[in-house]
Parts: structure tokens; C-alpha cells; sequence
């Protein structure tokens, strides 16, 4: 079994489910629940392309000879994640603030409702 | 959309995934058998810009960057502009939706338990040496900034859970305010020494050492705060939207 | 190894269903919950791929504060209704 | 060079302190703001002014493909240039026109900059997606800090979508990174070709919907007319203004240097013409664009409509990437900078002194008071491309290119050609409305000395383009040679010469 072709199946079913989620999406909250989860799914496609089978993670904790490499994983894609963990965040917040906002609005958290009183152009 | 059209392009798109990374035509595929990375073995020997020493082991001084985590001298140093924006982000978060949320004044907290009133403080308290404990050590052990930011966050949370008043957003702005100054300070600083925007100033200094990484650990104290604030100030937000709705 | 493997191939799978049960659940407040899960889940299979960092900043941020903020909303936006069926 | 860094640092740095100064002092803090828009202006124009060819700049120290470098080039100059002067009037129009705005308004406007510039001069993939990002959520608060209804619905009809369309844009950096192992721009251009091609093609599709959603293209641009509705007009202004060009400037660089390796005539990948595809979405663009903008009665969402047009025929005009083509690509979508701006900062004003957001009520508006009738049809005039108006240099040069290629060429031309008579059809009307007289009295339009002179600058703007287009031309025909290089174009080189130059 290739863990690498697991992790990445993994990944990517995340990612579809959620945007299956998003497309079907009416209730504003289960769209950014969906949203959430795309996000946890390229999360662990990108930690999965720094990862090596049998690796250890990447902190210097004793010594080694810089020709032989100990197995570290990529520190560079978990770098990536911790950012895109801290946006994707940054968005539910925000988009939660927006549903309030909406709610106030329009007396719904539904989004299709408003969207049948407006012309749009797909 | 319609649940079978969604389910269509799922498929459609699934198939393609599929084809791309299982591409059976010559060049480089999606699983390369070596390690492609042209960029993690010089973060990991810490010789990006001068040649990596024979042997790395904990003490060493003569290091580019001092930081025994690398991902953490990846997130700070390395890549530093990144993470730059990364704050900006949950800044801009913040005003966001102090700009579009009405505040509501009016609502009567609920006392709390004498139980409460006592504990919660305490469990706080711990949680704020947590929260500053790991970023404090984030050159050196997991963790760092954001997840300290957000311990620390969360005591806040408690707080406001517990002690039912209407949290002042105040001091978390003017503390935002003062982090977020001090970094892009620090970027012109480093700028204006030593030539580059978010240069290292002060020095890589002992590998493992808590005082050690200068620049790394001064960031990432930076970044605690600013995003401890910052979380804070966007529940803050959150929490007054919500008492809003019992008035 | 092949435990490792195994451990793995459970949680990948404990996560896919979790990501499938989000997106079907019949109210919002166990989606939210489902959503913790699969932050959760995520966060161990880090923590297996030799990323700490990436881990503790996932538990702490996606599954505790996301899911915090989720049910501040949804309690907010629940009050809403009622007093609106209250009026009426 | 080194100094270019400025243009992001300052206002963020402006913008951290403004909690502080915000609190103490409201109204100096806006000022403040607007002085920090007007020294990126100044900053940008400084820059542009001293650009001799690409120079990349690093940040932190470290070189390009372990660090992150920012290039200067002349694309990357004009660019921000436009952008920063774009943003500089939207928001001076908005902090003049006496709607009181809270200091997190300029506060977001200021962010909203830092990352248009971040946008611009960024070499590393993953930092385009940092500030794509933060232009978002900028994006997304200022929508919904509106005042009408719709601009929560605006907001949240602009986020999903982007939201989704980042998901892949960082699916494609993850299969980029496990493939050539570099997240650096020049550094993947150089060696993309070596990706297998159905891996190649997944991987632009996957980069390109982002910015084909900010772009405005057809089929990503649902967001566009609620999310125009919605915002504030000074914002919307700089939606179709600067974050349109801004994207249009990333399509240009990805799809023509990355995607292509600089080699000019259709964007390829691999074996697949990318070219092809998004030829015929920017032909579907335009057609759907113009007749949308043909059926509605709002005049912010047909304006927004018409920019949609607009951005199909620029989005045409790279995918075919001759010189000829790019460089009328880039005129267009500086010409149509500011004359949108124009447009949507008059049709705002009017919308805000009468309150009424329809066309169909305008009438006699420029009866009482004939310069705001004046001011739309020079707008106007300038996007349909007229000949002495800015606009038609682009489509002139556009319409050259295509007809060197035959079949498609000549779609290509019979296609603007009928777009350019679409809108001098929907806007004729608009201005004709406005000089009717009406039935009802309709009350004077008055505007402060700041709406005028914002207005009168960018008049001279728009003609004084259309009449020397040579005033800018010496800068924007050396783009195309910068981009299109024989071997490496000149970006790419720029940085190679750095990581030789280095003593590692």
C-alpha cells in the first residue's frame, strides 16, 4: 500500500466532497461548513507533498553530518499549511460575521431565496 | 445547483484529477520517485546563502539562522513576508467586521457563580503561561505564534464565557495596533542595515538555545500577541453580536 | 509499519465519512460537530506525518476556535428565530 | 530598486496604527490615509520612472528560490502605477463626498492597496496567494460596509466562490511543489515544460481559476453584478478599475511567461493549447458580457456588466500573445482603468444626490445640470473606443494582431468590432436618457471641488491618451519584449542572473 497515493486520495475526496457541499449548498451555513472542509482537504494534500514514509519531523534536536540528511519531512509545505490554516480561519470568521449580517438583512440564512429576486448572469 | 448536475461535475472533475496525476506521458509526474525539492535540504543544512557546514548539532554559532525547528525558520525568517501577510490577514478580519457589524450597547450580563469567579481567573492564568510558553519556544520546540496566539485567545474566550462582561475591544486594538507596528518596523529596520526588507539584524546565535534566533524569537512574540489580540477582538466581536440578540 | 499504515488508512477513511456526514447532516448543529471531528481527525494524521507544528496549530485553531465561533453563530442566529416566532 | 518594498510596507504599516490614531483622532487618521495613497502614487510613479528593465528584489535576504523576491519590470511599473493612482481618487471621492466612513473603512482601503501591490510585484506563487487573500477579505468588508441592502448578499456572493476558487489555485501549488519542488515564479517557467502534459493542463486550470474569477470571466463571474450593487461606488469603482487590472496583469504573467515559457503565439502547456481555451472563454465573455449590460436597467450593474466585455476582449487579446496584441491588451485595460473610474465615480454621485440607481429615471438629469451628461459621455466614449478617446488605441492594436491569423483573427475582429456597437448602443442610450426632458422636475446635481477636480483630471486623462498615445507608448511596447524573449524572457532572466551573481 502506498501511503503517498492514500494521503493523496484522501486529500482530494475532501476537497470534492466539500465542493459537492458548496454547489448543493442552501443553508449559507452548511456552504462555509463545506468551504471548511475543501480547506482541511488541501491542507493534507500540501503536507502530503513534504511527506516521506518513516520521516521524522523537522527540528535539529542532535547532531548530524549535512551529506547524510536524517529522514526530516519537507519543513517548507508545513510552513505553507500553518498559513493557510490561519487564512482559512480568518475567512470562516469573516463569512460567519457576513451570515449574521445577511440574516439581519434578509431574514434568512437561505441563499437561493434572495438570489431568485435578482437577474443573474451565470 | 441540482444535486445530480453537482454530482456530475464532482465526477468530471474526479476523472480529470485522476488523468493528471496518473499521467502515463513522459516528464515529470505528480509522484516523483526522488524527492523534487529543490529547497528543503538548504533550509534543513541551514545554508541557503552560505555553504553548509560539515556537521549541525545543537550549539553550534556559526549558523545563518539559529532556530532549531526549521519550520518555524521557515514561517519567520525564510519566508517571513508570508506570514507578514498572514497577520495582515486576520487583522484586516477584525476591522472587517468592526466596519460592517452594528455594535449593540444595551444588554444586562449575567452574574456568575462565586465558583466561577474564582477558578476562572486561575485556569486563565495557566492558560496565558501556556499560550506564551509555546511561543516563546517556537524556535525550538512545535508550535509558536499562531498556536500560542490562539491558547491565549481561547483563555480570553473563557473569560468571556465565564465572567459575562461585555468585553473591551479597546485593548486588544491598541495591542494589535503596537504588534503590528513593531513587525513592519522590524522589516524596515532590516531594510535600512542591512539592505533587505525583514533582514536579519541581531545575529542567528547558538543553535537550541532559548536565547537564541534573535529575530526568530522576537517575530514570533510579535505574532503571539498580535494574534492573541487579534483573535480576541474578533470574538469579542462575535460575543457582543451575540449578547445583541437577548436585549 | 504496517500498524502505522493501518492507523493510517483508518483515519483517512474516518475522514472522508466525517467530510461525507458534514455535508449530509441533518441540522446544522451536528454538521458543526462533524466538522470538529474531521478537524480533529486531521490533526492526529499530522501529527503522524511528522508535522507537530502543523497539528497543534490545527487543533487549536480549526478545531477548537472555528468550532467555537460555529456555535456562537448558530446560538445567535437560533435566538433570532425564535423571537421571531414569537412574534408571530 | 530596493525601495519598491515600500509600497507595501507603508500603508500596512499605516494601516496597523490606525486602531491607535483612529481612536484618538477619527479625522486625521482619514487624512493620514489619503496621504499614504497619495505617496504610493508618487512612490509608484517614482518607481516606474527609474525601471530600465526587470530587476528582481529580494526580501530577508535570502535569494529568490528559498526566500520570497518581489520584480520590477516595466509591466509590473505601469501597472502599479495605474492601480495606485485608481485607488487614490476612488477613496479621495469617497472620503470628499460627505458619506461619513469609519476610520476601518480607509483602514481596509489602505490593506486593500498593500495587496494590489503585493499582487503586482510578487514573484513567489504562494505569496500571490497570501495577497490575493488579503485583497479578498478587504474586498469582502468593504462590500459589505455598504449602506443598500444587497451588500452582505454582495459580499457572501463574492466570497464562496473565491473561497472555492483558492482551494484550487493551492491544490495547484501542492501538485507544483511536489513536481518541480520551487514555488518561485521564474523558477517554474523555466522548467514547466518538463511537467507531463495532462498534469501540466490540471495544474493551470487549477491556478487560472482564481484569477480568471477576478478577472471577471465568464463562467467565474457570477459575483460580479451583486457584488458591484452592492459596494459603495467608490469601491465598486475599484473593483473594475484596479483589482480587474491587477488580475489581468497576473493572467498576463502566469499564462504568458509560466504557462508558456515565454515563447509568444498561443499560451500552451505541455502538448495542450491553454491558448485555444481561453480564446473561446474570452470570446463567450464578451458575448455575454455586452448583452447583459444590453439588458439592465441598473446603471452600476450594467456598467459592471460592460467591464465584463471589456475584460473578455483583453483576455483575448493575451491568449492569441503576439506583440501587437499584448501590447493592445494592456493599453485597453489601462484606457478602460480610467475610464470606468470616470464613469462609475460620476454615475455614483448622481446615484447618491437623487437616489435612484436606474437609467430609466435619469431622465433630464443633464438638463439641470449638463457636465455630469458631459463627464458620462466622455466616459463612455473612451471604453467604446472612439478614435480620439483612449480606448480605441487598445482596440486598435488588438483588431491588428487578429487579423494576421486567418479564421480566428477574423472572428476575433467581426467580434469586437460587434462588442464596440453593443456598447455604443447601451451607452448612446444611457446619455441620451440624461438629456431628455423629462416629465418631472428633476433637482440640480451639485458636486464639491473635489469631484472636479478628480473628474477633470481624468478627462484630460482619457483624451489626452487618445489623442498622443506616445505620451506612454515608449513604456508599454517594451512590455511585450520584456515578456517574449528569444530564449528566457526578461523576468526570468532577471532573476536567474541574481542566483548566478550569488556566491553560493
Amino acid at each position: 500500500m502506498n501511503l503517498t497515493v492514500l494521503l493523496y486520495f484522501g486529500g482530494f475526496s475532501l476537497i470534492l466532497t466539500g465542493f459537492y457541499g458548496v454547489l448543493t449548498g442552501k443553508n449559507l451555513i452548511r456552504v462555509i461548513l463545506a468551504l471548511g472542509i475543501m480547506e482541511a482537504g488541501v491542507n493534507l494534500l500540501l503536507v502530503t507533498t513534504g511527506f516521506k514514509p518513516k520521516a521524522i519531523p523537522p527540528i535539529i534536536v542532535k547532531s548530524f553530518k549535512t551529506l547524510s540528511l536524517p529522514n526530516f519531512a519537507d519543513p517548507l509545505p508545513q510552513a505553507l499549511v500553518l498559513t493557510s490554516i490561519v487564512i482559512g480561519f480568518g475567512i470562516t470568521a469573516l463569512s460567519l460575521a457576513l451570515i449574521v449580517k445577511y440574516n439581519e438583512e434578509n431574514g434568512t440564512i437561505k441563499m437561493d431565496e434572495v438570489e431568485n429576486s435578482e437577474e443573474v448572469v451565470e | 445547483m441540482n444535486k445530480v448536475a453537482a454530482l456530475g461535475v464532482i465526477v468530471i472533475l474526479g476523472i480529470f484529477i485522476q488523468m493528471a496525476l496518473h499521467d502515463s506521458n513522459p516528464g515529470k509526474g505528480a509522484f516523483p520517485e526522488k524527492s523534487s525539492s529543490l529547497v528543503a535540504d538548504s533550509y534543513l543544512t541551514k545554508s541557503v546563502s552560505q555553504k553548509a557546514p560539515a556537521e549541525i548539532s545543537p550549539g553550534d554559532t556559526k549558523l545563518e539562522n539559529g532556530a532549531a525547528n526549521v519550520v518555524t525558520s521557515v514561517v519567520v525568517d525564510y519566508r517571513g513576508f508570508d506570514t507578514l501577510g498572514e497577520v495582515t490577514i486576520l487583522f484586516a478580519v477584525a476591522a472587517g467586521i468592526g466596519l460592517f457589524l452594528k455594535k449593540r450597547p444595551h444588554f444586562k450580563p449575567r452574574q456568575p457563580g462565586t465558583i466561577l469567579k474564582t477558578l476562572v481567573p486561575l485556569a486563565v492564568f495557566f492558560i496565558f503561561i501556556t499560550g506564551s510558553y509555546v511561543f516563546l519556544h517556537g524556535h525550538l520546540t512545535p508550535g509558536g505564534g499562531f498556536p500560542g496566539g490562539a491558547m491565549m485567545a481561547a483563555g480570553v474566550v473563557l473569560l468571556a464565557l465565564s465572567i459575562r462582561k461585555s468585553m473591551r475591544s479597546v485593548f486588544f486594538k491598541i495591542l494589535e495596533s503596537l504588534a503590528g507596528i513593531s513587525f513592519v518596523a522590524i522589516g524596515l529596520i532590516g531594510l535600512y542595515t542591512k539592505g533587505s526588507f525583514l533582514q536579519n539584524f541581531l545575529g542567528a546565535g547558538a543553535l537550541g538555545n532559548l536565547y537564541s534566533a534573535w529575530l526568530v524569537m522576537i517575530l514570533y512574540f510579535i505574532i503571539g500577541i498580535k494574534v492573541a489580540a487579534e483573535l480576541s477582538s474578533v470574538i469579542a466581536d462575535f460575543d457582543q453580536m451575540e449578547e445583541g440578540g437577548k436585549q | 509499519m504496517i500498524l502505522y499504515q493501518i492507523i493510517v488508512l483508518v483515519l483517512v477513511l474516518v475522514m472522508i465519512a466525517g467530510a461525507v456526514a458534514v455535508v449530509t447532516a441533518p441540522t446544522n448543529f451536528s454538521a458543526v460537530i462533524m466538522e470538529g471531528v474531521v478537524a480533529l481527525t486531521l490533526a492526529l494524521l499530522f501529527l503522524l506525518m511528522a508535522a507537530p507544528d502543523v497539528a497543534i496549530t490545527q487543533t487549536v485553531i480549526a478545531a477548537g476556535l472555528s468550532t467555537a465561533i460555529f456555535l456562537w453563530t448558530l446560538r445567535r442566529l437560533e435566538k433570532v428565530e425564535r423571537k421571531e416566532k414569537n412574534h408571530e | 530598486m530596493n525601495q519598491v518594498i515600500l509600497l507595501i510596507a507603508i500603508p500596512l504599516l499605516v494601516a496597523f496604527s490606525m486602531p491607535l490614531t483612529g481612536k484618538l483622532f477619527p479625522r486625521v487618521s482619514k487624512v493620514i490615509a489619503l496621504l499614504t495613497l497619495l505617496f504610493e502614487a508618487i512612490w509608484a510613479g517614482f518607481i516606474l520612472f527609474n525601471t530600465k528593465g526587470a530587476v528582481s528584489v529580494v526580501i530577508g535576504g535570502w535569494l529568490p528560490p528559498f526566500g520570497i523576491n518581489l520584480v520590477v519590470d516595466h509591466l509590473s511599473g505601469v501597472v502599479a502605477f495605474v492601480v495606485s493612482i485608481v485607488v487614490l481618487f476612488s477613496i479621495f471621492f469617497q472620503l470628499s463626498s460627505g458619506l461619513s466612513k469609519k476610520p476601518n473603512f480607509y483602514m481596509l482601503s489602505l490593506l486593500l492597496v498593500a495587496s494590489l501591490m503585493g499582487i503586482i510585484f510578487t514573484g513567489d506563487l504562494f505569496n500571490l496567494f497570501v495577497f490575493f487573500e488579503i485583497a479578498g477579505i478587504s474586498a469582502y468588508s468593504l462590500i459589505a460596509s455598504g449602506k443598500n441592502s444587497n451588500s452582505s448578499n454582495g459580499a457572501l456572493g463574492y466570497l464562496i466562490p473565491a473561497s472555492v476558487a483558492s482551494v484550487f489555485y493551492l491544490v495547484g501549488i501542492a501538485l507544483i511543489y511536489s513536481t518541480l519542488g520551487t514555488l518561485n515564479i521564474a523558477q517554474i517557467a523555466s522548467s514547466f515544460s518538463s511537467v507531463k502534459p495532462i498534469l501540466a493542463t490540471f495544474i493551470a486550470f487549477s491556478l487560472l481559476t482564481l484569477v480568471l474569477l477576478e478577472f471577471e470571466i465568464v463562467p467565474f463571474n457570477s459575483w460580479v453584478p451583486r457584488a458591484y450593487q452592492g459596494a459603495p461606488s467608490s469601491i465598486s469603482a475599484i473593483f473594475s478599475s484596479g483589482l480587474a487590472l491587477a488580475s489581468g496583469y497576473v493572467m498576463l504573467r502566469l499564462g504568458v511567461i509560466v504557462f508558456n515559457g515565454g515563447q509568444g503565439g498561443f499560451i500552451r502547456t505541455g502538448s495542450f493549447e491553454l491558448g485555444h481555451a481561453l480564446f473561446g472563454i474570452g470570446v463567450i465573455t464578451v458575448i455575454a458580457g455586452e448583452i447583459a449590460a444590453l439588458a439592465q436597467k441598473d446603471v452600476k450593474k450594467m456598467l459592471a456588466f460592460s467591464s465584463v466585455g471589456q475584460m473578455g476582449m483583453v483576455l483575448v487579446a493575451f491568449s492569441i500573445g503576439t506583440h501587437s496584441s499584448i501590447y493592445g491588451g494592456i493599453f485597453a485595460l489601462i484606457s478602460h482603468s480610467f475610464a470606468k473610474l470616470l464613469l462609475f465615480l460620476t454615475a455614483g454621485l448622481i446615484i447618491m444626490k437623487t437616489g435612484k440607481s436606474k437609467y430609466t429615471q435619469w431622465t433630464g438629469i443633464a438638463r439641470c445640470s449638463p457636465l455630469f451628461g458631459v463627464l458620462m459621455l466622455i466616459g463612455s466614449l473612451g471604453v467604446i473606443g472612439i478614435p480620439l478617446f483612449s480606448g480605441f488605441w487598445g482596440k486598435f492594436a488588438i483588431i491588428g494582431s487578429t487579423v494576421v491569423l486567418g479564421k480566428i483573427g477574423f472572428i476575433a475582429t467581426t467580434l469586437i468590432l460587434a462588442a464596440s456597437v453593443v456598447e455604443g448602443f447601451y451607452f448612446f442610450r444611457l446619455v441620451h436618457t440624461m438629456f431628455e426632458t423629462g416629465e418631472e422636475k428633476v433637482p440640480k446635481v451639485k458636486a464639491n471641488f473635489a469631484f472636479w477636480l478628480i473628474s477633470s483630471l481624468l478627462v484630460a486623462v482619457i483624451v489626452a491618451l487618445g489623442l498622443r498615445p506616445g505620451i506612454i507608448d515608449g513604456r508599454l511596447k517594451k512590455i511585450p519584449g520584456e515578456l517574449i524573449g528569444n530564449a528566457e524572457s526578461g523576468y526570468v532572466q532577471a532573476v536567474n542572473k541574481q542566483l548566478k551573481g550569488s556566491k553560493k
